[in-house]
């Protein structure tokens, strides 16, 4: 099938490199931004400050992963969020039980929340950037009707689940990188990651196709849901604290961020886990650069939108003409 | 008037167009035939400024004149501006809006303070469509219009203005007989105005009707130009696959071979199916081993009977009945479950998945067979892929090129490959063979008698006339959602086809009869 | 539902009423400008039989809000005055309507706490027009007191400013490295606990170099985060200034996580709660400037006063006290 | 009734225009309801509103609604433009800060100044975004998403990190067009319904509207046509920019001020009304005065809650959310029965 014949030399490698670009780019602004840091920031190139980067990064991986598989379906899930404000005021609530009842209850309570959201996109056909906007309003309201208030958790083994390490390796980045294995090996290799792509590229095609929709945009955003819950338990577990106020705030925009940033296209039908935790660890870099030169907030923004668009701007789509 | 001289145009890993040489001259209909990726709708687009062409290697080619001078459109707008208009292949229009603002969008009528004039433009958009035999409430929105129709204001739009080079890629191909030769009168009207009209079809009759001059293209380059007369069928044909003449006529034109066991208990029966205001109480029954054509005009509820057979319309009444068991309806699914397969008349939007590869795509529906507690099985896939791959001539880069960048015709190969993969009892084909060219066309009538022959019962949908006749056991006539008349053994001529459907005034597109449009 | 506290006897339950700490205010206004009914040109009224509307303007979801509120509900059901209340939500376009809401339900007095200081137009015209009086509790509005407004309740937030830095000179001893926890950015309460401390500091400590300055959002998360950002940086910062409790808190747990000992790293908050003042007790903060959320006695004292006729203060600003080492045992039951 | 997953590449039958001739009875009726759904139930919310409370239907707090939601109106004008071209602006929000921060700054130069830096500086942002979108075909989400940060970093820039707000002088021209009243309505209502009724004749009656709702409603064919996709959606980007930019000053001549902590959580105030509405998130298919309505309906509902006064604060987002999914719920049915009949 290889009939194809190439053009001349140099215009196969400049096509080379753009595609290298687009499809690496990410990776390359984090290895950009590592070697500033070394070149530029003392005390970077130490074990705790990786140590540091990397639990600081994992909650937002998570969200970012059930984020992936949303935006890879078309849709999106803007309720991540307030899901993690429900997840933390429900391990609250139920830590009396022992801790995994605990983390039961919270993760069942993300599974909630993505029920109703699928239900809402699948069912009824509501779109899901509203769908999700109703869930992620209602979703804060509900975690502070649930626990009003910042609340102090003491349980040890939370504790070590936000401070502890396996061979020098916290927990945290454990469970995230653990997490990421398993999506990109569930797009990859499932019949469910396949069908999840299909229905993202082409809903009508799919459903032709004779493709389970429904079930699979449910599933979806359950994943994305529990994810979510997962991401507060982790994050309560850092802060050793309940906080369903504060948690989570603008968590869709940064989780949306770190797919987008990291290739994976909003309209759907594709999605790049590699690319996702790339994306992540990319703004985690930023903002830690940026707060370790004690830029001021204006500085801040302004980068971090820099950045952004810099960095979709290399993996774009390139011209169809 | 318009001409090319080695023109190239590179898509990432395809040469769609190799220095294609093409000239058209004002008051002629010039024909661009060529197979399945052969480049015609890629030249179309470079030509109207669709595309960029790759840069000339050497100097004086892969230059476009017009009209005497150099030209480099760079928008199809600036192409429309010079006065090049162009329906391009697949209806591309705006199914949103209504039909008259389709017909004129960006040269609405205006009046006072610059604002849009809506009653003129309304009534001189029904005017331009009565003149082509379409009457529609212009102020509906385009997308409840069939196929055809929109293909009709997509060629009143085009002949609107006074365009000095009409583009026509595939106009026919959703059309009836009775659009064609309204088409066909246009044509001539056109070319009497001594306006260039290029001309793009894979119904060879077609062109002998209507074209003055030929040009030939295979892959990507142009093999052969000049008057159509000179050239008969069987040459045109080798021309176009690059055989021998002797190799095609060994093939023949159409595949189709004699008649199939008719006698078996039928595998498929569909009760009654009444969807409101589209299907009135449809009946008809496929045996094993039979191909059952399915004929009507435009809009007379041919693809709503496919999809409510295949779950992908929900009747409001009515059963569906596959060996024996009644299937649930409305659930595309428990059709497939049961095995009935369908192959989607739209297939832009409701055929293939444009973003994921051939591949996948052809794998998409036997996904669950072809996996174990939910995880493919990556080589069983490679192999029935590759499989049909090679049966069905697919032609790709590769398993893994996008199927977005394939050729129309490509496309529906993979798509009825997909089916294929899926062993399916009953195939519901509507119309298979649009947009494909006689090679390939005559593989896949082919391939319908053999699955015929293997015992799958099949429903084919075409609006090629010969086609049906040729290709179906038993044609079942419908019209207005209704059957009308069964064309068996003997009675399945042309002459009685046509003169069922003629049986009562034809309209076309009423919209006071038709519920929504397939979703 | 069974959380963590409902079998384990934990301090935390104990209620907002116990061992309150009304607030006291600072300078009795002798040479102070004051106020009188006339003045402000509105009539005066029975305050047992008359509306009065709150618009508080975050959730209550903090020790400080949820006091203030409580406070000023507490107050008037004692009082027996009728309470309208409306939540801003911390979005500052709804505190402008809320009021305004308010006053269209038939509020005859306001007390509002507001989001912020400027952009009281709207709200300030429509209250006169109709004769209403205005009280600001623990944010000041920028118009003129006596005429947009009655008075203003609270504390001296530049002044809060200052005090911590006179914690941090102490704490410190007057020389090392320092990094400011800044609350919400384009918050006034942030502007200004920043101006009082930088002031402060360079009027009595020169040596003391402020070289990190990064918000914290006045969230317990982001004060974490950033601290460890910081302490990966600056290993040898010698004190952390954080403008509310909720930050230091987020720094100590940073602290901790980096291996660090109680003491390593001198920590001065603003706020006075329960968990902050325990964190002294604990050995972990240095110092607590309080910033007494309890408005309600105060407020409806300074209407009653101001509607039957008599001279109220037009700036009430309240006696904040703090926590250190040597208080923060035993006064533990006034933190909130 | 059979129910049926709408797909979102061709959405439920809609009616561009006019009222369907050929339609049944009931089929105009869930018509009617589709296009209208939003008034409908604004008019319910309404009345039910006025017969709960008494407070509620006084001119007061009629002239306080109308007032205070004619700022986000105008933020939602111009995001009914993107939205049809099947975009999206998260930027509006802090351009909506921005804007009020510039025309508080810019008003001790004069009423001029006052308005044209705001328009200038949003207008700009609004057309580089649009080009990133346009010309560099990037999502429309993420360019805007990366704005809004940006938009917020200069705001913050300008103010010496959000610590100095910019005061207008009250009795300046500029200040009466927020605060001044004609026929006893407040400045900002009679303009923004101007504006309204300018946005409704461009979105019907030019060329322009046109191209709107073609890009919207299938971007490709629109190019084949002959549109300018490109500059349609530079345009409206600029569009919503501008409108978010007005608004804010709007708003900084109402308050005196200019508030730097407005805007966040804007940008969703705004699609959720254009989406109430029953502007199509997808693309090509909308109305300017559905998002006014949108508007109306969120400012009632953010009026009941308060009319009742005592939900907690935690309550009251829940009854929001709560009230959001209710309105498309019923909008998606309403938009799928039509089909179906
Ligand atoms: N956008 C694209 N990207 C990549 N390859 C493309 C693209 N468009 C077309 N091609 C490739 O260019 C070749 C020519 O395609 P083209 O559509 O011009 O064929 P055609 O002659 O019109 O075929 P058909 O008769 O099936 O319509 C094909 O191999 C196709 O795969
Ligand atoms: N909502 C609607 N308004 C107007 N017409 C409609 C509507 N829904 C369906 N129709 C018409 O009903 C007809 C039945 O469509 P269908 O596509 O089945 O016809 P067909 O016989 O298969 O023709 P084709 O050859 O185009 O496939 C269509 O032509 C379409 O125009
Ligand atoms: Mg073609
Ligand atoms: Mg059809």
């Amino acid at each position: 099938m290889t009939d194809l014949s190439l053009g001349g030399r140099t215009r196969v490698d400049r096509d080379r490199l753009l595609h290298l670009l687009q499809n690496y780019g990410v990776h390359l602004g984090v290895a950009v931004l590592l070697l500033v840091n070394i070149a530029i920031t003392p005390h970077f190139l130490s074990a705790e400050n990786f140590r540091t980067q990397a639990v600081q990064v994992a909650p937002v991986l998570v969200v970012a992963l059930g984020m992936a598989l949303a935006i890879g379906s078309e849709g999106v899930d803007l309720s991540v969020g307030s899901v993690m404000a429900l997840s933390t005021s429900l391990l609250s609530l139920y830590l009396g039980y022992g801790m995994w009842i605990a983390l039961l209850i919270a993760v069942l309570g993300g599974v909630a929340v993505g029920v109703t959201n699928g239900a809402l996109v699948a069912f009824i056909g509501v779109q899901p950037i509203v769908a999700t906007l109703a869930l992620m309003v209602a979703g804060r309201g509900l975690a502070q009707v649930l626990l009003p208030q910042l609340k102090d958790v003491r349980d040890p083994t939370m504790a070590s689940l936000g401070s502890g390490d396996l061979l020098g390796v916290p927990y945290l980045v454990l469970i995230a990188v653990a997490l990421a294995l398993l999506v990109a090996f569930v797009v990859r290799r499932t019949t469910f990651g396949r069908q999840l792509l299909a229905i993202g590229d082409s809903r009508p095609a799919a459903k032709l196709a004779g493709l389970p929709v429904r079930r699979v945009l449910i599933l979806v955003y359950v994943c994305s849901g529990a994810l979510a819950a997962i991401a507060g338990v982790l994050a309560t577990a850092r802060l050793t604290a309940s906080d369903p106020t504060s948690l989570g705030n603008l968590m869709e925009l940064s989780a949306i961020t770190a797919v987008v940033v990291g290739g994976t296209p909003l309209s759907g039908g594709r999605v790049r886990v590699g690319g996702t935790v790339a994306g992540a660890v990319l703004i985690q870099l930023l903002t830690a650069t940026l707060i370790k030169h004690d830029l001021p907030p204006s500085w801040t923004q302004i980068a971090q939108a820099v950045v952004i668009i810099l960095a979709v701007y290399a993996a774009r789509e390139r011209g169809r003409r | 008037m318009l001409s090319v001289r080695g023109l190239s145009k590179t898509f990432p890993g395809v040469h769609a167009l190799d220095g294609v040489d093409f000239t058209a001259h004002a008051g002629e209909v010039h024909a661009l035939i060529g197979e399945n990726g052969a480049g015609k709708s890629t030249l179309i687009k470079v030509l109207t400024g669709v595309y960029r062409p790759d840069p000339a290697a050497t100097p004086g080619t892969g230059v476009i004149t017009y009209d005497g001078s150099e030209v480099e459109f760079t928008t199809p707008l600036a192409a429309q501006h010079a006065g090049i208009s162009t329906i391009y292949q697949e209806v591309n229009l705006v199914p949103l809006m209504s039909v008259a603002r389709n017909l004129f969008l960006g040269r609405e009528p205006r009046g006072r303070l610059g604002l849009i004039d809506f009653r003129r433009m309304h009534r001189e958009a029904e005017q331009a469509l009565r003149d082509l035999g379409v009457r529609v409430d212009v102020r509906r929105p385009l997308r409840e219009l069939g196929v055809g129709a929109q293909q009709m204001v997509a060629l009143a739009r085009a002949v609107a203005v006074d365009a000095r080079v009409v583009i026509m890629d595939e106009p026919t191909s959703s059309l009836e007989p009775r659009e064609v030769a309204t088409l066909f009168g246009v044509i001539r009207m056109l070319r009497a105005r001594g306006v260039a009209v290029i001309y793009v079809s894979h119904r060879l009759d077609e062109l002998y009707e209507v074209c003055d001059t030929v040009t030939v293209l295979r892959d990507g380059t142009s093999v052969h130009s000049g008057p159509i007369a000179e050239l008969d069928r069987l040459r045109l044909v080798s021309l176009m696959l690059g055989r021998e003449v002797g190799d095609v006529r060994d093939e023949g034109l159409t595949n189709f071979s004699g008649n199939h066991d008719t006698e078996a208990q039928p595998i498929l029966e569909a009760q009654e199916l009444t969807v409101h205001h589209q299907l009135r109480g449809v009946s008809l029954a496929i045996r094993p081993g039979e191909v059952v054509g399915l004929g009507g005009l435009l809009g007379s509820g041919r693809s709503e009977t496919a999809k409510a057979i295949a779950g992908a319309l929900p009747p409001d009444s009515g059963r569906v009945v596959v060996a024996g068991a009644a299937v649930r309806t409305g659930s595309t699914p428990a059709a497939i479950r049961a095995g009935v397969s369908l192959l989607p008349e739209d297939r832009k939007a409701e055929g293939i998945v444009p973003g994921l590869s051939v591949r996948e795509n052809i794998a998409l529906a036997a996904l669950p067979g072809l996996s174990r507690f939910g995880l493919v099985d990556e080589a069983r896939i490679d192999r029935v892929v590759d499989t049909f791959m090679k049966r069905l001539r697919i032609k790709a880069s590769g398993p893994h090129q996008r199927v977005g960048e394939l050729s129309g015709g490509n496309q529906q190969k993979v798509l009825l490959a997909r089916w294929l993969a899926m062993n399916p009892k009953v195939l519901l084909l509507d119309e298979p063979t649009r947009g494909i060219d006689v090679g390939a066309k005559a593989e896949v009538q082919k391939l319908i008698d053999e699955l015929a022959d293997d015992g799958l019962g099949v429903l084919l949908i075409s609006s090629d006339v010969e086609e049906l006749i040729e290709g179906s056991d038993r044609v079942v006539v419908l019209k207005d959602g209704a059957v009308v008349e069964e064309l068996t053994g003997d009675a399945v001529t042309e002459d009685r086809l046509l003169r069922a459907i003629a049986a009562a005034p034809a309209t076309t597109a009423d919209p006071r009869t038709r519920g929504g449009d397939d979703d | 539902a069974k959380s963590e506290d409902d079998d384990a006897d934990s301090g935390d339950s104990t209620s907002a009423s116990e061992g309150d700490a009304g607030q006291v205010v600072s300078s009795p206004g002798a040479g102070a400008e004051t106020c009188v009914i006339g003045d402000y040109g509105a009539e005066k009224l029975d305050l047992k039989t008359a509306t009065v509307g709150f618009s508080q303007s975050e959730k209550e979801a903090n020790p400080f809000r949820i006091a203030e509120t409580a406070s000023i509900k507490a107050e008037a059901g004692k009082r027996g005055v009728k309470l309208l209340t409306a939540n801003a939500q911390s979005q500052f376009s709804k505190q402008i309507s809320d009021v305004q809401d308010l006053i269209a339900k038939g509020a005859d007095l306001l007390v509002i706490a507001p989001l912020n200081s400027d952009g009281w137009e709207p709200v300030l015209r429509q209250a006169k027009a109709k004769h209403i009086p205005i009280v600001t509790i623990d944010r000041k509005i920028n118009a003129a007191a006596c005429k947009d407004y009655v008075s203003f309740i609270g504390s001296d937030f530049v002044e809060q400013g200052r005090r911590a830095a006179d914690r941090m000179i102490e704490a410190t001893g007057g020389k090392g490295e320092l990094a400011i926890l800044l609350g919400a950015a384009g918050n006034n309460v942030t502007t200004d606990r920043t101006k009082g401390f930088q002031e402060q500091l360079k009027k009595k400590a020169p040596d003391l170099k402020v070289v990190f300055k990064q918000t914290g959002e006045f969230a317990r998360e982001k004060g974490q985060q950033v601290t460890e950002q910081l302490i990966q940086s600056k290993p040898g910062i010698d004190g952390i200034y954080a403008e509310n409790d909720e930050m230091g808190l987020g720094a100590v747990g940073a602290l901790k996580g980096a291996g660090k000992k109680a003491g390593d790293v001198k920590i001065v908050t603003i706020d006075g709660t329960k968990n902050a003042v325990r964190g002294i007790v604990d050995g972990w903060i240095d110092g607590v400037i309080e910033s007494n959320p309890r408005f309600g006695p105060l407020a409806f004292q300074t209407l009653d006063t101001f509607t039957k006729g008599g001279k109220v203060a037009q700036d009430i600003v309240i006696k904040d006290s703090a926590y250190t080492k040597d208080n923060a045992k035993s006064d533990l039951g006034k933190a909130y | 009734m059979t129910i049926d997953t709408p797909s979102p590449v061709r959405p439920v039958d809609k009616v561009t225009e006019g009222e369907p001739l050929g339609a049944s009875r009931s089929e105009r009726l869930s018509a009617f309801a589709q296009q209208h759904g939003a008034l409908v139930t604004l008019v319910l919310a309404v009345l039910a509103a006025w017969l709960s409370f008494d407070t509620f239907m006084t001119v007061d707090n009629t002239q306080n609604m109308a007032v205070s939601s004619a700022f986000l109106a105008v933020v939602a004008l111009g995001m009914t433009f993107v939205i049809i071209t099947g975009g999206i602006d998260l930027s509006v929000g802090s351009l909506f800060a921005l804007g009020g921060v510039l025309a508080a700054w810019g008003s001790q130069y004069g009423t001029a100044v006052a308005l044209l830096l705001p328009l200038a500086v949003c207008g700009l942002i609004g057309f580089v975004n649009g080009l990133l979108i346009a010309r560099s075909r990037l999502a429309p989400f993420i360019v805007t998403l990366a704005a809004m940060l940006g938009a917020r970093g200069i705001l913050l820039a300008v103010t010496d990190e959000g610590s100095k707000t910019y005061l207008v002088d009250k009795d300046s021209f500029f200040a009466t067009l927020g605060q001044g009243k004609v026929l006893g309505i407040g400045a900002p209502v009679w303009i923004t319904v101007g504006l309204f009724v300018a946005g409704a004749v461009v979105l019907r009656r030019s060329r322009f509207g046109q191209y709107v709702y073609a890009v919207g409603g299938n971007e490709d064919a629109a190019a084949l046509m002959g549109a300018p996709v490109a500059r349609t959606k530079t345009a409206v980007y600029t569009l919503s920019g501008l409108c978010a930019g007005l608004a804010g000053a709007l708003n900084a001549a109402w308050l005196v001020s200019g508030v730097t902590i407005l805007g966040s959580g804007m940008e969703l105030e705004a699609i959720s009304a254009v989406v109430i509405g029953g502007t199509l998130l997808s693309g090509g298919f909308g109305f300017i005065s559905g998002s006014l309505v949108g508007v109306l309906l969120l400012k009632v509902i953010q009026n009941v809650i308060n009319q009742i006064g005592s939900l907690d604060s935690a309550y009251q987002q829940v009854v929001s959310g709560g009230f959001l999914a209710v309105v498309v719920i019923a909008q998606t049915w309403l938009g799928r029965r039509r089909r179906v009949l």
